[in-house]
C-alpha cells in the first residue's frame, strides 16, 4: 500500500533534485527551471497530504503555489530580458560586478 | 535657582548651538565669555551649596520614559560639586590659553558641547542619563583629537573612542542588569542611582555587577592594563584636548567608582580591594617608570597622569573617609595640575613645534617665567606639601595604610619615582646650557599664557595651604556614604573593613 | 449535494481588509491616471502615493485589536496593527525621496508608484494573517514588486541586484513552500493558531521531533533569507549596492518589519510550544549575523555597502530579541525598527543627495568613503547631520537607536541572557568603528577634489525629509515613552 | 608672644616673597639688604622668644588655622615654641642672618642675585616651619619644603652642563640637585609611613597627643614607627646609605652649603630624633635607638675617612659635616638628647663659619676648590684664615672652643653607656677630624704659595662680610661656655641625661685623651702639609696609587655602585618596560584584537564573491547544515 | 494495485525527467523534460484525487509557463549547448544528497496522524472541482484575490521590464545636467 510517506519521500527527492539544479546551474534560464522543479515537488507533497487527510487546504496551497510560480516566471523572464540586453548572456558568472 | 544644574548642563549646549551663528573672528571671545559665565554659574552653585548637608542637593527629577524607569534626574553632592567647578574652570582656562588658529569656531563649539557632557556626567543621578553624557563626551573629544591633533591623530582618536566605548557598553549591560534586579525586587523600573543605592544585593550579584561597571570605569581611568589609549590620545591631541582630557574626562572613571561601585556594591568593593590595589600599584610604579623612559615631554605627563590616577584608585578603595576624600580631592588636584602641565607643554610646542626633550635644554635661562610656573606645577605634581598635590596624595596613602601597609609603601614609592621622572624632565628641558640654537631666541610666556596659568598657580597654592572649603563638603558626603555602605554591607568582613569615621558615629 | 453556504456580511468583518484595499485602489488609480494622461509629473504620483498611504494609515488606526475577519483568514492583532502602521509610515517617509533634483529612471514610470502601493498591500496582507497561504501570497506580491522596483533603477548594477535577489528569493520561496508542507503534514492545517493547537497535542509523539525541527528549519531558512541572517544574507550587500539609495534604505526597514512579524508568529509559536531548539538556532544565527556582518562592514570601502552590512548586523541584533520570545523582546523589535527607520532614512537620504550619475570618485562605488572626505568643509550642516546619523547607528546616546538598543539589551538581560547582552554590547563597539570611519572621513580629512558638488541631488523635499529624520533621531528621547507604552499595550494585548 | 611667633615664622617668608618679586630682574643690592633685615627681625623674635621661654619655662603653643581635615584626621597649622624648637629657631635664624649678609657680598657678581635671596629666605621659612610645627604633618611640610629649597639652591647654577664623574664627581649642579631631592624623597617615604603608623594607632598627628598615647602602644608598633621616622631622618641628615647627595650638594653656592648643608637642614634628622625623644627614648625601641647610635658612629668614622684624602675644599667640609652629624646621632641614639641638640647648635656655628670661610677662599680663588692648588693664602686673607682657624679648632674639639664641649660630651656619653666600641670609634674619629681639618687649613693657608703657578690672584673678602661672620666666630669659640646654662634651659623640655658618677670621675681623663688624640692629628697634619721649603708638601704617587687611597677617594665606590646598580638599571628597566611591555605587549595586544577583527572581516568578506551561484551555495550550505543539526539533535533527543 | 504501479511509474519517470532537467547541457532537453515531468506530476494529482489541481497543473504549468519559457528561449537564442563551468560539483551533490537524506529522514517519521480532523474535508460523491470551488471562494477568497493582485504585479513588471522604455536609462543619462561637472572633473 502506498502511504503518505511514499509521496512525501518522492517529493523530498524531487525537491533535492531541484536544489541540486539551483546550485549547479550557471545559466539563469535553466536555474529557473530548477526552481520550478522545487515548487512542483512541494505540490506533490501538498496534494498527497491533502489526500491522506481528506482535507482541501493542501490543494489550495498547491493551487496558490502554481499561481506564484507563474508570477515568478513573468517577473523572472522580464529581468532576464533586461539582463540579456545588457550583457548578451545569461551566464550568472558574468554577473559579479558587486562583491566584497 | 533650584534648577541650576539644568542650567549648567544646557547653557553651554545652547551657547554651542548659537555659536554657529557667531562670526569666525569673534568665536574665541564668544567661547571665553560663555565659559566664563558657565564658570560663574558653577561658582554660584558652590556658594549656594549647603556644605553641611551630605546628601544630594538641587535635585531635579523629570520622568522621561517612566515605563522604562528612565528619568531626567540630577543632583549634586560634595563629591561631584567640585569636579563640576573644576570642569568649568578648566574649560575656561583651556579656552583662554588656546593657541589654535585653524577652525577656531569649530573648536569653540566643540568645546562648549564637551562642557555640556562633562557637566551632565557629574550631575546625573540617573544611570541612563549618566551613560548618555558619558558616551556623548567621547564625540567632541574624538573631534578635537582627530581634527587638531598630531600626525597620528586619526589613529589616536579612534583608539580613544573605541576603547572607551567598548568598555562602557559592558558597563551598560551592568546597568541594565541592575535595573532588572531592581525591577525584580521592587516591581518598578528605575535607573535612578539613589534608588539603586537602596538595593541590597547578594554578594555574587555584586561581584558580577562590579565587574561590569569596572570595565567601563577602568578603561576610562585608565587603569593598567587598559591604559594604552591614553598616551596616544595625549600625544596626538592638541593642548586644549589634553587639558580637558586629563583634567576632567579621566575623572569620570574614578568618579564612577565613587558614585556607583562603592555604594552599590559595598561587599564586592571590599572583596575587590586587593586586586584593584594591585592594579593601582602597578599603574603607579609601572607607568611612572615608563614615563621616565619617554622622550617626549607630553608623553611623560600623559604617563604621569596614569600614575596619579593609580593613586586616586587606591584612595577610593581605602574604604575610609581619609582615603576616599583624599581621592576625590586628588581628582581635583590632578585635574588642575596635569591640566596646567599640558598647557605648559603646549606653550613650548607652540614655539618650537616639537615636544622632544632632546630638542631643549637650558630653557630656564631664556624663559624664566615659564620655568617658574612649570617648576611650581612640577612640585605640585610630585606632591610637595602646601601645594594642591600633597593633600590628596597624603590622604590617600594615609587612608590606604589602614588596608595594607605593604601596599601603601609600594604605592608610596610614587613620591620617589614621580620625582625621578619629573625632575628628569625638568633637568633635561630647563637646566644645563642652551645647546640648541633655536632655543636661544625663544620668547617667554606672553600675556595670554601668563594670565591663563596664573589662576592655576594661585589655586595650586591656595588649595595646598587651605583645602578646607573643598575638603569639608567632600568629606561630609564621603562620610555619609561610608555610613551608608557600612549599614548596607551584608558580609561581616565588609563591615569590618569599611571604617566609619568616629566623628560620624551615631550621626546622620 | 453541497449545501449552499450562507455568510453574513458582518461575520466577514470586511473592515479588516480596508487598509489593503485602499493601497490597492491607490495603485489602480495611478495606473488609470497614467492611462488618461501620460504626461503627468512624478511629483503628482508621489503626493498621490503619500495621500493614499495616509488614508491607509487612518484605516489601520481605525482597526480594533484582536479581530479576525473573512473566515478567520485575516488576523488583526496588536502586532499586525503596529507593523502595518510602521510599514505605512516607513513608506510615507521614504517615497518623497523620489523628488530629487535630478532625473532617475524609475521615477519616470507611474507604474513605479503603483507597484510601490501594491507592494505595501502585499506586506500588509503578510502581516495581517496567520494563514501560511495568505502570508506566502502576500510575501510574493510584495517581493515581486520589490524586485521590479530595484531593477527599474535601470543600470547594470541594479539588474544584477534584482536578479540576485530574485533568484535567491525563488529558492527561499521553495523552502517556504516545503516548510509549509511539513507543517501541514504535521497538523493538517496551515493556519498558525490551529497549527499550534495540533502541534501541542503531537509534540510528545515519538519520532516526530525530527519533523518538527525540520519544519522549523525550512521556515527559518526562508525568514533568515528575508531578514538577511548569516549565511543567508549574501544577497543583501549586493542588492543594497545595486538598488537606489532610497530603495536600499527602504529595504532595510519595511520588508524586514513585515518579515519579523511573520517570524514572530511562526517561531514564537515554536518557542511557546517548548521547542527550545528553535530558540537556540535563532540565537546562534543572530549572534553569527551580528558579529560577522559587523566584521565585514569594517572592511568596506563604500558607505552604502557599509550601511548594508550594518543593516544586516542590526537585523541580527533584533533577531536575537525575537528569540527571547518575551513581551519586552517583541516590543523591542518594533521599538528598534521604529527608531532605526528614521535614522536609516536619514543616512540613506544623505547618500541619495550626494548621488552622482557617473561614479566620480571610484570606478565601482557610488559612495566611497573618499567622497565624504572633508565633508565638514563643504557642507558643514550636512556633515553634522550625517555624523548624527552615524552616531545614532553606532548607538551613542541620546540618539534614537540607542534607546532601541538598550531596550533590546534590557529584554535580553530580563530573560537571563546576559551573555547575549554582552555580545550585543561588544558588537556595538565593533560597529562603532565603521560608523566612526565615515565620521573620520567627514570631519578629520581634507576634501579630495572638486568639492562643491557633493550635494548634487539635493532638493527641497529631500531637505525636508532629512530634517524630519534629524528631528526624529535627535529628539528620540521625547517620544520613546509614548512609543513604548503604545507598543507594549498593543503587543501584550495580542498575547505576545 | 603669639605675634612674635608669627613674626619669627613669617619674616623669612615675607623676605622670600619680596625677593621673588624681583626674581627675574637684574641684581638689586637692596633686595639682599632687606632680606637680611627681615631675617634679622626673625632672629630677634626668636631670641626674644628664647628668652621668654627661658624665663617662664612654659612653651608657647599657637594654632593658626586648620589645614587638612578628613575623616577623623585633623591637621592644623599649629606652632609650638618650646625649649627644643626655640633653640633650633635661634640657631637657624642666627646662621641664616649671617649667611644672608654674607651672600650680599658673595653673590655680588651673580646675575641671579635676587632669585638667590628669594630661595634662601624660602628655605629659612621652611626650616622654621619644620622646627616650629606642633605636629608631624607640619614637620613634614617643612621637611619637604627645605628639600625643595635645597633642590633650588643646589641647582642654582642650573646652566652648567653635565660633566663626567671623573671630571666632576657631582656631575653638575642640576644633577646634584635632583639627586638630593630624590634621595630625600626616598627617606620621606619612610617618614610618611611613620606618620601613617602613628595616625592609625593614635588617631592624631599632634605631638602632645601622640606622645601621651605612646605608652599604650604595642612594642611592634613603636618599633615600626621609630624605624620609619628614623628612615626619614637618615635621608635629611644624609646618613649612610643615603649620604651621597650631601657631598654632591656642594655644587650649590657656598652660602647655601653653609646654611643648608652644614648648619640647618641636614640637622633636621637629628632634630626629628630629638623632637620625638619620647618615642625613641622608650624601652621598647631601645634596639632602634642603639642602631641609631651605631649608625651615627659609623657615619662619623666613615665620613671622616673619606675626608682624609679629599682635595676639594668644600667636599672636605661636607664630609666633616657628615661626620659631625654622625656624632649627633650617636648622642641622640644613646639617649643624650640635650647633648645632641647642643652639639647641633655648636656645630651649626663653627661649621657655618668654616663654610663661609671656605666661600671666601673660593671667592678669592675664582671658584677653584682644589686645596693642592692653594697654599700660603694666609698672607692675603688674614681674616679668613683666622675665622677658618677658629672654626677648625672648634671642629677638632680643642678645649675652650665650642666643639670641645659638645663633642667631648658625646664621646663621654658613649663611654658612659658602656658602648666602648662606639667610644673608641668616636675618639679615633676625633683624631681624624683634627687631622683633616688642619690638613685643609695648612694646605690652603700655609706652606708654599702653589696658587701662583696657576695664575690666581687671591684677594680678601669684603670687610662687611668679615664683620658679619664675626658672631659666628664668637660663638664658635664661646658657645661651649654656656653648656650648663643650656642644659638647665632645655631640661624643661628634654629628658635629662647625666653622666654616671664613675664617668664623671674620669671625665677629665677622657677629655684629655680626646684632646691628645686631636692634637696629635693636628701635629701630624702640620708636619705633613704646613712646612715650607724643602720639607714642603709634595704629592706622593705611591700613596695615591694605593688601594686604600683610591677607595677613600672614590667614596668607597658607593656613588659608582649606585650608578651601576640603581640608576642605570632603573633607566634600562624603564626603557624596556616602555618599549617591550607597554608597546609590544599591552598595547600590541589591544591593537592585536583590533587587527584580528579587521582580518577576520577581510577574510570573511571573501564569501561575498559576487557570484550568485556561490550565494545560492551558501544558502544551501546554511539550510543543509541547519537540517543536519535538526536531524542530529532530534535523534539525540 | 494500479495505484502502486502508477505511483512507482510516475515517481521513477518524474525523478528521471527532472534529473535530465537539472543535469542536461541542452536547454531544449532540459525544457522538454521539465514539461514532461510536469505532465507526470499532474498524473500524481489525478492519482491523489486532486483532479482540479491536475488540470490546473496542465493548463498553467505545461500550457502557460512552459510556453513562456519557450518564447524566452527563442528570445535568448539558447538552443545551443550551454557551457557551464562548475567549480565544485562534489559540493553541489553532497549538499543535494544531504538535503535529500535529511528530508527523507524527516518524511519517514510517523508524520501521518489519524487524529487529525480535516478542517475543509472533501465530500464523497461531489466532484473535486466543486469542493475546491467551495473552499476557494469562501475561505480562500482573499488569497485568491491577492493572487490576482500578484499576477497583476507580475504582468506590470513583465511589461515594463521588457519594455522599450528601459533601453535608455535616465539614471545613467548625464547629458542634460552634468556637463559642468564633467568639465570640473577634467580640470
Amino acid at each position: 500500500m502506498i502511504g503518505l510517506s511514499h509521496y512525501l519521500i518522492v517529493s523530498a527527492l524531487i525537491f533535492s533534485i531541484g536544489l541540486v539544479g539551483v546550485l549547479r546551474r550557471r545559466n539563469l534560464l535553466m536555474l529557473f527551471f530548477a526552481t520550478e522543479v522545487m515548487l512542483n515537488a512541494v505540490n506533490i507533497a501538498f496534494a498527497a497530504i491533502s489526500h491522506y487527510y481528506n482535507d482541501l487546504t493542501g490543494q489550495m496551497f498547491a493551487f496558490f503555489i502554481i499561481a506564484i510560480a507563474a508570477s515568478e516566471v513573468a517577473v523572472g523572464l522580464g529581468l532576464l530580458i533586461l539582463l540579456y540586453k545588457k550583457y548578451g548572456s545569461l551566464d550568472l558568472d558574468d554577473l559579479a560586478n558587486m562583491k566584497g | 535657582m533650584d534648577n541650576i544644574l539644568s542650567v549648567l548642563i544646557f547653557f553651554p549646549a545652547i551657547a554651542g548651538l548659537l555659536g554657529f551663528v557667531v562670526d569666525k573672528e569673534s568665536a574665541r571671545a564668544y567661547g571665553i565669555t560663555v565659559a566664563a559665565i558657565e564658570f560663574f554659574l558653577s561658582l554660584w552653585l558652590w556658594f549656594s551649596f549647603d556644605a553641611t548637608n551630605a546628601g544630594m542637593q538641587y535635585v531635579e527629577m523629570i520622568p522621561l520614559i517612566p515605563d522604562f524607569g528612565v528619568s531626567y534626574y540630577l543632583g549634586v553632592d560634595g563629591i561631584s560639586l567640585f569636579i563640576i567647578v573644576m570642569a568649568a574652570l578648566m574649560t575656561l582656562i583651556g579656552m583662554m590659553s588656546m593657541s589654535i588658529t585653524k577652525n577656531v569656531k569649530n573648536m569653540i563649539i566643540t568645546l562648549l558641547f564637551l562642557e555640556m557632557t562633562m557637566m551632565g556626567v557629574f550631575v546625573a543621578l540617573d544611570a541612563i542619563i549618566f551613560y548618555l553624557f558619558w558616551e556623548l563626551s567621547l564625540v567632541p573629544m574624538l573631534y578635537i583629537i582627530g581634527a587638531w591633533g598630531g600626525p597620528l591623530r586619526v589613529y589616536a582618536s579612534i583608539k580613544f573612542f573605541l576603547y572607551t566605548f567598548a568598555g562602557s557598553l559592558i558597563m551598560l549591560v551592568g546597568m541594565l542588569f541592575m535595573a532588572y534586579v531592581y525591577h525584580n525586587l521592587t516591581g518598578v523600573w528605575s535607573f535612578a542611582i539613589t534608588d539603586w543605592y537602596a538595593l541590597v544585593l547578594p554578594v555574587e550579584y555584586q561581584l558580577w555587577l562590579f565587574a561590569a561597571f569596572f570595565f567601563g570605569f577602568a578603561i576610562k581611568v585608565p587603569m593598567f592594563p587598559f591604559h594604552t589609549w591614553l598616551p596616544y590620545a595625549h600625544g596626538q591631541a592638541p593642548t586644549i584636548g589634553s587639558v580637558i582630557l586629563a583634567a576632567v574626562l579621566l575623572k569620570m572613571g574614578t568618579y564612577g567608582f565613587v558614585r556607583f561601585s562603592l555604594p552599590m556594591f559595598p561587599d564586592a568593593s571590599v572583596m575587590m580591594i586587593t586586586p584593584i590595589a594591585i592594579l593601582a600599584i602597578i599603574m603607579i610604579i609601572y607607568t611612572a617608570m615608563v614615563a621616565y623612559a619617554q622622550k617626549d615631554i607630553k608623553q611623560v605627563i600623559a604617563y604621569s597622569s596614569v600614575s596619579h590616577m593609580g593613586i586616586i584608585m587606591l584612595g577610593i578603595f581605602a574604604m575610609n573617609a581619609e582615603g576616599i576624600s583624599g581621592s576625590v580631592f586628588q581628582m581635583l588636584s590632578h585635574g588642575i595640575v596635569s591640566g596646567a602641565l599640558f598647557m605648559l607643554v603646549g606653550v613650548i610646542y607652540d614655539r618650537r613645534h616639537t615636544k622632544l626633550m632632546s630638542e631643549f635644554g637650558g630653557l630656564a635661562t631664556v624663559m624664566p617665567k615659564y620655568a617658574v610656573i612649570f617648576g611650581i606645577m612640577l612640585m605640585a605634581s610630585v606632591g610637595l606639601p602646601l601645594t594642591i598635590g600633597f593633600v590628596g596624595e597624603f590622604l590617600v596613602l594615609l587612608g590606604f595604610y589602614q588596608i595594607s601597609p605593604i601596599m601603601t609603601i609600594l604605592a608610596g614609592t610614587s613620591i620617589i619615582i614621580g620625582a625621578i621622572y619629573m625632575l628628569a624632565v625638568y633637568k633635561k628641558t630647563f637646566f644645563g646650557p642652551i645647546t640648541n640654537e633655536a632655543n636661544k631666541t625663544l620668547k617667554d610666556l606672553d600675556r595670554k599664557e601668563t594670565w591663563s596659568l596664573i589662576p592655576l598657580v594661585l589655586i595650586v597654592v591656595w588649595l595646598g595651604v587651605y583645602p578646607k572649603p573643598i575638603l569639608e563638603p567632600i568629606d561630609n558626603s564621603v562620610k555619609a556614604m561610608l555610613v551608608f555602605m557600612e549599614e548596607k554591607a551584608i558580609t561581616q568582613e565588609a563591615k569590618d573593613v569599611i571604617i566609619v569615621a568616629k566623628s560620624t558615629e551615631g550621626g546622620i | 449535494m453541497l449545501e449552499p453556504i450562507n455568510v453574513s456580511l458582518e461575520s466577514l468583518n470586511l473592515i479588516t481588509l480596508a487598509p489593503m484595499l485602499i493601497a490597492i485602489a491607490g495603485g489602480l488609480i495611478i495606473l488609470v491616471l497614467d492611462l488618461i494622461n501620460n504626461k503627468l509629473d512624478k511629483s503628482l504620483y508621489v503626493m498621490l502615493t503619500i495621500l493614499m498611504l495616509v488614508v491607509d494609515f487612518g484605516a489601520v488606526l481605525g482597526l480594533n485589536v484582536n479581530e479576525r475577519g473573512f473566515f478567520d483568514v485575516m488576523l488583526i492583532d496588536g502586532i499586525s496593527i503596529i507593523s502595518q502602521l510602521m510599514i505605512i509610515v516607513g513608506s510615507i517617509i521614504f517615497i518623497p525621496l523620489a523628488l530629487t533634483s535630478k532625473r532617475f529612471h524609475e521615477y519616470s514610470y507611474p507604474e513605479f508608484f503603483a507597484l510601490f502601493l501594491f507592494m505595501i498591500a502585499g506586506f500588509q496582507f503578510m502581516v495581517a494573517s496567520d494563514n501560511l497561504i495568505l502570508i506566502f501570497v502576500g510575501l510574493e506580491t510584495a517581493s515581486l514588486s520589490l524586485y521590479t522596483l530595484i531593477a527599474l533603477h535601470n543600470r547594470s548594477n541594479s539588474y544584477e541586484a534584482a536578479v540576485k535577489y530574485f533568484t535567491m528569493g525563488a529558492l527561499s520561496a521553495g523552502f517556504f513552500a516545503m516548510g509549509s508542507a511539513v507543517v501541514y503534514a504535521l497538523t493538517g492545517s496551515v493556519e498558525l493558531y490551529k497549527v499550534a493547537e495540533v502541534l501541542a497535542t503531537r509534540i510528545d509523539e515519538p519520532g516526530l521531533m525530527i519533523a518538527i525541527f525540520g519544519s522549523s528549519v525550512l521556515l527559518l531558512v526562508t525568514f533568515s533569507f528575508k531578514l538577511s541572517l548569516f549565511p543567508f544574507h549574501t544577497w543583501a550587500p549586493d542588492v543594497y549596492e545595486g538598488a537606489s539609495a532610497p530603495l536600499a534604505g527602504y529595504m532595510s526597514v519595511v520588508p524586514k518589519v513585515a518579515a519579523f512579524v511573520v517570524a514572530i508568529r511562526i517561531f514564537g509559536m515554536y518557542i511557546d510550544l517548548g521547542v527550545e531548539w528553535v530558540r537556540i538556532m535563532i540565537l546562534l544565527l543572530a549572534v553569527l549575523t551580528m558579529t560577522l556582518a559587523n566584521l565585514m562592514a569594517l572592511v568596506q570601502e563604500d558607505v552604502k555597502r557599509m550601511l548594508a552590512y550594518s543593516s544586516i548586523s542590526h537585523a541580527g541584533f533584533i533577531m536575537a530579541a525575537l528569540a527571547l520570545d518575551t513581551t519586552e523582546g517583541t516590543v523591542s523589535i518594533f521599538l528598534y525598527y521604529g527608531l532605526f527607520m528614521f535614522t536609516n532614512l536619514g543616512a540613506f537620504a544623505m547618500l541619495w543627495i550626494s548621488r552622482h550619475k557617473n561614479r566620480r570618485f571610484n570606478a565601482r562605488y557610488d559612495h566611497p568613503y573618499e567622497k565624504f572626505a572633508g565633508f565638514i568643509h563643504i557642507m558643514p550642516i550636512g556633515a553634522m547631520i550625517m555624523g548624527l546619523f552615524m552616531l545614532s547607528l553606532a548607538g551613542v546616546p541620546p540618539f534614537s537607536i540607542f534607546w532601541g538598543k538598550i531596550y533590546v539589551m534590557q529584554a535580553a538581560v530580563n530573560s537571563g541572557y546576559i551573555w547575549l547582552a554582552i555580545v550585543m554590547g561588544l558588537n556595538s563597539a565593533i560597529a562603532a568603528y565603521y560608523y566612526l570611519k565615515l565620521i573620520v572621513y567627514m570631519f578629520l580629512k581634507d576634501p579630495v577634489k572638486d568639492v562643491d558638488t557633493i550635494y548634487y541631488n539635493l532638493s527641497k523635499p529631500l531637505m525636508a525629509v532629512i530634517g524630519l529624520a534629524t528631528v526624529a533621531t535627535v529628539g528620540a528621547i521625547f517620544y520613546v515613552q509614548p512609543l513604548i507604552s503604545y507598543l507594549y499595550y498593543m503587543i501584550s494585548a495580542s498575547g505576545y | 608672644m603669639e605675634n612674635l611667633v608669627y613674626i619669627a615664622l613669617f619674616a623669612p617668608f615675607v623676605s622670600s616673597m619680596f625677593a621673588a618679586l624681583f626674581g627675574m630682574s637684574p641684581k638689586q643690592t637692596y633686595v639682599g639688604i632687606i632680606a637680611s633685615m627681615l631675617l634679622f627681625v626673625s632672629f630677634a623674635s626668636s631670641v626674644t622668644l628664647a628668652f621668654t621661654i627661658y624665663t617662664t619655662g612654659t612653651p608657647i603653643h599657637v594654632t593658626m588655622m586648620e589645614w587638612i581635615s578628613a575623616g577623623d584626621l585633623t591637621i592644623p597649622f599649629g606652632f609650638l615654641v618650646d625649649q627644643i624648637s626655640v633653640t633650633m629657631m635661634t640657631v637657624v635664624t642666627l646662621v641664616s642672618t649671617v649667611v644672608h649678609i654674607y651672600s650680599i657680598g658673595y653673590m655680588d657678581h651673580d646675575k641671579s642675585f635676587n632669585r638667590f635671596f628669594s630661595y634662601l629666605s624660602a628655605f629659612v621659612f621652611s626650616m622654621m616651619i619644620l622646627v616650629m610645627s606642633d605636629n608631624f604633618a607640619g614637620l613634614f611640610i617643612g621637611w619637604e619644603g627645605v628639600g625643595v629649597c635645597s633642590w633650588l639652591l643646589i641647582g642654582f647654577w642650573y646652566h652648567k652642563a653635565d660633566k663626567t664623574r671623573e671630571e666632576n664627581p657631582s656631575i653638575s649642579p642640576s644633577w646634584a640637585a635632583n639627586e638630593a631631592f630624590i634621595v630625600n624623597r626616598i627617606a620621606d617615604l619612610g617618614m610618611l609611613v611613620g606618620l601613617f603608623i602613628l595616625y592609625w594607632n593614635v588617631g592624631s598627628l599632634q605631638y602632645d597627643v601622640v606622645f601621651a598615647e605612646l605608652p599604650n602602644l604595642s612594642g611592634s608598633v613603636l618599633n615600626a614607627a621609630a624605624i620609619a621616622l628614623f628612615i626619614g631622618a637618615m635621608g635629611k641628615s644624609a646618613q649612610f646609605p643615603l649620604h651621597t647627595w650631601l657631598t654632591d650638594a656642594m655644587e650649590g653656592p657656598t652660602p647655601v652649603s653653609a646654611l643648608i648643608h652644614a648648619a640647618t637642614m641636614v640637622t633636621a634628622g637629628v632634630f626629628l630624633v630629638i623632637r620625638a625623644n619620647p618615642l625613641f627614648g622608650m624601652e621598647e625601641v631601645a634596639g632602634v635607638s642603639f642602631f641609631i647610635a651605631s649608625l651615627g658612629t659609623f657615619v662619623a668614622f666613615y665620613a671622616a675617612s673619606m675626608a682624609l684624602v679629599e682635595r676639594d675644599l668644600k667636599r672636605i667640609i661636607a664630609y666633616s659635616t657628615l661626620s659631625q652629624l654622625g656624632y649627633m646621632f650617636a648622642a641622640a641614639g644613646l639617649g643624650a638628647y640635650w647633648i645632641a641638640l647642643f652639639h647641633l647648635a655648636a656645630h651649626a656655628f663653627f661649621k657655618a663659619l668654616l663654610f663661609l670661610g671656605g666661600g671666601n677662599v673660593m671667592h678669592a680663588m675664582h671658584d677653584e676648590l682644589d686645596i693642592f692648588k692653594m697654599g700660603g693664602l694666609k698672607k692675603v686673607m688674614r681674616g679668613t684664615w683666622l675665622y677658618m682657624g677658629i672654626a677648625s679648632i672648634a671642629l677638632a674639639g680643642l678645649p675652650i672652643f665650642a666643639g670641645f664641649y659638645s663633642k667631648d660630651a658625646i664621646i663621654e656619653t658613649a663611654f658612659n653607656e658602656g658602648t666602648y666600641l662606639l667610644w673608641f670609634m668616636l675618639v679615633l674619629t676625633a683624631g681624624m677630624t683634627a687631622f683633616y681639618s688642619f690638613r685643609q687649613i695648612f694646605l690652603s693657608f700655609h706652606g708654599e704659595e702653589r696658587y701662583k703657578a696657576f695664575g690666581f690672584h687671591p684677594h680678601e673678602m669684603y670687610k662687611f662680610v668679615l664683620v658679619a661672620m664675626s658672631p659666628l666666630a664668637a660663638l664658635a669659640i664661646s658657645a661651649g661656655w654656656f653648656m650648663d646654662d643650656f642644659k638647665e634651659f632645655v631640661y624643661k623640655g628634654i629628658p635629662e641625661y647625666e653622666m654616671s658618677h664613675h664617668t664623671h670621675h674620669i671625665a677629665w681623663l677622657l677629655g684629655l685623651l680626646v684632646v691628645v688624640v686631636a692634637l696629635s692629628g693636628i701635629i701630624l697634619a702640620y708636619y705633613k702639609y704646613a712646612r715650607t721649603g724643602a720639607k714642603a708638601f709634595k704629592r706622593d704617587e705611591k700613596v695615591e696609587e694605593s688601594f686604600i687611597y683610591k677607595l677613600l677617594k672614590n667614596q668607597y665606590y658607593v656613588p659608582k655602585f649606585y650608578e651601576e646598580f640603581l640608576t642605570k638599571p632603573y633607566a634600562m628597566i624603564s626603557e624596556k618596560l616602555w618599549t617591550t611591555v607597554d608597546m609590544k605587549i599591552v598595547d600590541a595586544s589591544v591593537d592585536g584584537i583590533a587587527k584580528f577583527l579587521y582580518k577576520t572581516g577581510d577574510s570573511s568578506r571573501k564569501m561575498q564573491t559576487g557570484n550568485l551561484s556561490h550565494y545560492l551555495n551558501w544558502m544551501a550550505v546554511g539550510s543543509v547544515a541547519l537540517l543536519l543539526v535538526a536531524a542530529i539533535s532530534a535523534m539525540l533527543g | 494495485m494500479y495505484e502502486i504501479v502508477a505511483f512507482y511509474l510516475f515517481s521513477v519517470l518524474t525523478i528521471g525527467l527532472f534529473l535530465v532537467t537539472v543535469l542536461s547541457k541542452n536547454v531544449l532537453y532540459a525544457m522538454t523534460s521539465l514539461a514532461a515531468g510536469m505532465v507526470l506530476i499532474s498524473g500524481f494529482f489525478f492519482i491523489l484525487g486532486a483532479d482540479f489541481l491536475g488540470v490546473v497543473q496542465l493548463v498553467v504549468y505545461v500550457g502557460a509557463i512552459m510556453a513562456l519559457y519557450s518564447f524566452a528561449m527563442m528570445f535568448f537564442d539558447a538552443t545551443r549547448d550551454i557551457k557551464e563551468k562548475n567549480t565544485n560539483p562534489a559540493l553541489v551533490f553532497i549538499l543535494g544528497g544531504l538535503s535529500a537524506f535529511v528530508l527523507v529522514l524527516m518524511f519517514a517519521a510517523p508524520i501521518h496522524s489519524d487524529a487529525i480532523v480535516a478542517l475543509y474535508p472533501m465530500h464523497d460523491g461531489i466532484g473535486n472541482a466543486q469542493d475546491v470551488g467551495m473552499v476557494l471562494f469562501t475561505k480562500y477568497l482573499i488569497p485568491f484575490e491577492v493572487a490576482a493582485l500578484m499576477l497583476l504585479v507580475a504582468m506590470i513588471s513583465g511589461i515594463i521590464l521588457a519594455g522599450k522604455k528601459m533601453d535608455l536609462s535616465l539614471t545613467e543619462d548625464t547629458s542634460a545636467d552634468d556637463e559642468i561637472m564633467t568639465k570640473k572633473d577634467e580640470k
